[in-house]
């Protein structure tokens, strides 16, 4: 994975600036955090004298100590829900499940008190928790750690979902999710971490409320995030070989979605295709489209396309995997057909 | 008979009825909500603790203002014994503006969170791991507090349970779990859930301080619950009291009570707690029939005027559905 | 609840026929389930002694006894899980789980275990497994107690979704779940146990790949299924009363979708609106709306509606609940939307 | 030393030379996995169990066709001691249409339902209630099964196991619970994931019958299991083990072992189990150095042709990707 020019905000690399990366912006973020607002401590399984299972939070036990980077048991349900609690009293937890996969064990915890604290007790209670963990396949780790699943969570009222698809939002999101007094998740995509960037040295706060146009273009609107966005901008420029512009935007924020930026360029380009790595019904893609079509059926040239994965559990096989994942040629092939 | 704390004779008897006139506001209490839940004043889920009042009093008399309680959908003896009004909560009931909850969460979902009573949970085990986070919060701020998380036998299945018993005896957690052990979850005995039915000693297994306690005798809950807090206050990582109770009554208002045989209701309302008390106080001499009267109809007036304040309050507007969903920030 | 006219296959209220109930139909096909099959168990919490917690199970115990009719603790990754091992062995479990919000507790066992094992395994597992569980709000039961979460497991690849909505197909379905090799989800809405209805005393299997036509009309198609059916029907009277002719679908099967009819419909109304009690946002209405302009996008006359829940945990006060709630009258001004 | 089962000295010293045979298999070919590993043949996940082979083969040793086996991700030696060909293991690891799986499935996922080999999962825990299933099933059929489930030390921290011991003490279903406490979940010491690290004193509080065992002594496992399976037929419900090893090598290929040091890596190498019994039957002279030799040598060439064959064979086609997601039924 190389630098993605992040479009919007294009970073001079320059003096002041930094070559890093997807994981190590994710570090940064989290050691900043602690070191800001001792309110703030990391919990999750492995997140300690492992250095985190994806490498993370390597270092940031020696620096903070155990009370703050916190090994858990193989406890999801239990150390969400403590999470929550923790934020109840006013601390600012983060808490990382290792995958998504896993959260399956704590979503009891994350939609029924995380997401309802606050309504159900009529404005009282506040839950200013930040859940982080990886999701996405590509690694060849088959069906039960190869989910895309924060199309779900993205349906639940109550918590904001949070998809950092560069450095630079790797870097700045974190601060911004804990600033929010209510439940953040926040969703790194596993193919990421050794994608490499250049941040300003003095790198922090991203806004993540809106969607970013990470490339420019006047003829179809491809829309994505996360570990898609790579694919979608690599589309971008087959179709750019081909005399098709494509305008490709990176939703950022997966809850609450930015109506706005994406109907502003739909109806510049009267064409979208939805490029989503989670399964195709039922997916956050048919959101998207919904969305799409709603606001913008009189601007449409043609249906919104979606290129997604493929209806079965995601087999092991690199073979079988790639043909199961959105490929690069099929977003432009979308595209061609949209186009028209 | 169990000891009483260490208090002077005449303090002893004073506090004893205040415990009594607790658990009589419960009763009362509860016993208008079944009623009102019959004339559709009240919908939804009612769980009423009827019969397991000592257990509610007994906690709640030792816990401090700092303390944190978590609680279950039968929560509303927790709830009055941790200091809420009946106001706010017969309001909540009511589905009212002035509820708790502004009549958003209703009987099962009781938040008061100037008395850090943290509902009202409707997930059986739910609420444990708040309790564990709630604790560790505490802790981490070196507040000197105690949590306390009630839940059931039943809960004691759940998975959840466990992982928050470990986590809690791991990190030597400020936390009183206080399992009510009624022996049913709904209509299963607990000989039909657990393998093991002495919950204490299953919990012990833990390597933390468990031990059972008669849940009809409030003097007796208020003691265990009394020795639990200050080992726990002393840094000696959380307890387990295994509250042995039981509900005179079904488990919901839907529940024909299939399950269980009148003869056994009858056994245990023989050892109801406000009857045991009320018995013990008056054979003392501390409690006469008047003053037995007395305190029925000033509660009798109380639960009055909570159902009158109610009735009389307004519903929250409609336009304010969405309020709260996410917090309110001064714009 | 009063008597639906079943529309796509009506039954003569004549001899041979029986006046029922949803939960009787239900407890009929479990009757008959047992009976038929002595690979057949039910199992989950409070379904023997109790009675089932909607008294679906009432008197089953009794007659099949404790090893068929099984009471279960309160473990429901542990007991549901449990029947995809039995299944697994080649028995035919029927597993409820009380309401679809404690389902999330053995969410783990169902994507991760169910729905993988046979690819998985390269097709040498199967899991005929039937698990029931009631949805749905309407009974002030508040947040923790009002989900629709089908929409979440109509997303998973290798099960099947079903929701019956009428008596008939509440006495029919089971049994066609059950001859599935696969792992079947049967969804009833807890609004729905009381409705009545008049059967054929010989009432059975019902095919459940198929959506059904419960009303014809030639202006504007209403898509739902399940609890919301019966808000759709009714707004189709209303409108019918403005000379506005709806047709209503019943999905039926939410996993897979039977696109055909649906698509059958639209091609011949150029309109819908999809009712669903589930939250708007990547809910399963997404899905049909996003499917029904893939496919019939030069045949709608105006972007696909939809009538969901308010983005709120549901509040327990009536008035609050019914303001959150899908309604008639906010369909029958959608379709009048949408006829323009 | 632990006394070996109840057999003729000389069928005694061939079968013991059949668990070293075994052992060495799971050794060797686990061992070629590493390097496979190393030269991206196989990819994906993989965790091997080098220096816990005496779990799977002791275990194993003891169970009839009949029985069922559920597993975790590091099953490599549960699927090869159950009788699981070498070829199709290492087809699956290589992604071919020839492996177990169809190569759908990978390391963590292997399957073969003619042995009642149940996989492979890759979820903690996750196993657990799947033989619960199992067992309830064979139960209810009246066969007279055991299913076994292996698990680690870390699921003992999931919710899962513990709603899962219970249901198998509260139904008496004949389910061996194995569990590999090799002291580490990733890089979390049992101490700092257990509040009570005697996992069968736990196990032991569901009323069941539970006890430790010393996993690097194949003979011991043996034993231990097969006691343990006999008690199970005979009706006695579930057994619990708690199989005392360790993982030499890293947890997965991604692993830098930062949370334990090489001195206590090396101890524990001392007790490897494949050098225990190697020296056990060498010293009493069932063993010759040229006959040790042989085995590695017959070993070495049965890897040699799994890998052989793996090379060789065909991929699935891609146009079978949907393929299994619902069964296959002739139309
Ligand atoms: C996870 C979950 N499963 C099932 C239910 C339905 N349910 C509500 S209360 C209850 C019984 C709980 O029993 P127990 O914990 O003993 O508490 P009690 O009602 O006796 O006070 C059940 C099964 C639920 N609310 N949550
Ligand atoms: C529910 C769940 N949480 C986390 C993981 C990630 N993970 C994989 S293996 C493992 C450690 C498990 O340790 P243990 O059960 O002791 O087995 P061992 O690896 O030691 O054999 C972890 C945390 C997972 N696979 N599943
Ligand atoms: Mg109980
Ligand atoms: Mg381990």
């Amino acid at each position: 994975m190389t630098t993605l020019s992040t479009g919007a905000t294009p970073v001079p690399a320059a003096t002041g600036t930094v070559e890093t990366t997807y994981r190590e912006a994710l570090r940064e973020a989290l050691r900043e955090a602690l070191r800001e607002d001792d309110r703030v401590f990391l919990m999750g399984e492995d997140v300690g004298m492992y250095g985190g299972c994806f490498a993370v939070s390597l270092g940031l036990l020696e620096e903070f100590g155990p009370e703050r980077v916190r090994d858990t048991p193989l406890s999801e349900s239990g150390f969400v829900g403590a999470g929550i609690g923790a934020a109840l009293a006013g601390l600012r937890p983060v808490v990382e499940i290792m995958t998504v996969n896993f959260s399956l064990l704590a979503l009891d915890q994350i939609l029924n008190n995380a997401a309802t604290l606050s309504h159900m007790s009529g404005g009282q209670l506040h839950v200013p928790l930040v859940i982080r963990m990886t999701t996405g396949a590509g690694r060849q780790l088959a069906a039960q750690h190869s989910h895309s699943l924060e199309g779900w969570y993205a349906h639940i009222p109550g918590i904001k979902v949070i998809a950092p698809a560069t450095v630079e939002d790797a870097r700045g999101m974190l601060w911004t999710a804990l600033e929010d007094p209510d439940p953040v998740l926040l969703f790194e995509h596993g193919t990421l971490y050794t994608m490499t960037g250049t941040l300003p040295r003095d790198a922090g706060h991203v806004d993540i409320t809106r969607a970013a146009v990470r490339r420019e273009g006047r003829d179809v609107t491809l829309v994505s995030y996360g570990g898609t966005l790579h694919k979608a901008l690599a589309a971008a420029d087959v179709l750019a070989g081909s005399g098709v512009a494509a305008e490709v935007l990176d939703l950022r924020s997966l809850r609450p979605l930015d109506d706005a930026t994406i109907a502003a360029s739909v109806r510049k380009t009267h064409r979208a295709v939805v490029v989503d790595e989670g399964w195709r019904s039922g997916g956050l893609s048919a959101e998207v489209s919904a969305r799409i079509t709603e606001q913008c059926f009189y601007d449409l040239d043609g249906p919104v396309e979606r290129v997604c994965s493929a209806e079965v559990p995601i087999p092991y096989a690199q073979h079988l995997e790639q043909a199961a994942l959105p490929q690069v040629d099929q977003v432009v092939a979308a595209a061609r057909r949209v186009v028209g | 008979m169990t000891q009483t704390l260490d208090r002077e004779p005449a303090a002893d008897v004073r506090h004893r009825l205040d415990l009594l006139r607790e658990m009589v506001r419960i009763r009362l209490f509860e016993e208008r909500c079944v009623e009102l839940y019959s004339a559709a004043k009240i919908r939804g889920f009612l769980h009423v603790a009827i019969g397991e009042e000592a257990v509610a009093v007994g906690v709640n008399a030792v816990l401090d203002e700092g303390d944190a309680v978590v609680s279950t959908y039968r929560e509303h003896g927790h709830a009055i014994a941790r200091g809420m009004s009946m106001d706010s909560v017969m309001a909540e009931m009511y589905g009212k503006a002035t509820g708790c909850s502004r009549g958003r969460g209703g009987s099962m979902h009781l938040f008061d969170v100037g008395r850090r009573f943290y509902g009202g949970n409707a997930i059986v085990a739910g609420g444990l791991p708040l309790a564990i986070g709630l604790a560790l919060a505490d802790k981490m701020r070196m507040r000197p507090t105690v949590t306390v998380c009630f839940f059931g036998d039943g809960a004691f299945a759940e998975g959840e349970f466990h992982e928050c018993v470990n986590l809690a005896a791991l990190w030597r957690l400020p936390v009183l779990f206080a399992c009510e052990n009624n022996l049913y979850a709904m209509g299963t005995a607990i000989a039909r859930a657990q393998a093991e039915t002495d919950l204490a000693l299953r919990a012990a297994s833990y390597g933390i301080a468990a031990w059972p306690v008669d849940g009809m005798d409030v003097v007796a809950v208020e003691e265990a619950a009394d020795r639990a807090v200050d080992r726990i206050r002393a840094g000696g990582g959380p307890c387990f009291l295994e509250l042995r109770t039981y509900r005179f009554r079904a488990h919901s208002m839907y529940d024909p009570e299939r399950y269980r045989d009148k003869a056994e209701v009858a056994r245990w309302r023989e050892r109801d707690p406000i009857d045991l008390l009320t018995h013990q106080l008056t054979a003392e001499g501390g409690l006469s029939a008047e003053a037995r009267d007395a305190m029925a109809a000033e509660v009798t007036a109380e639960v009055d005027r909570a159902v009158a304040a109610a009735e009389a309050a307004p519903l929250e507007p409609a336009e304010d559905l969405e309020r709260f969903v996410y917090t309110e920030t001064e714009a």
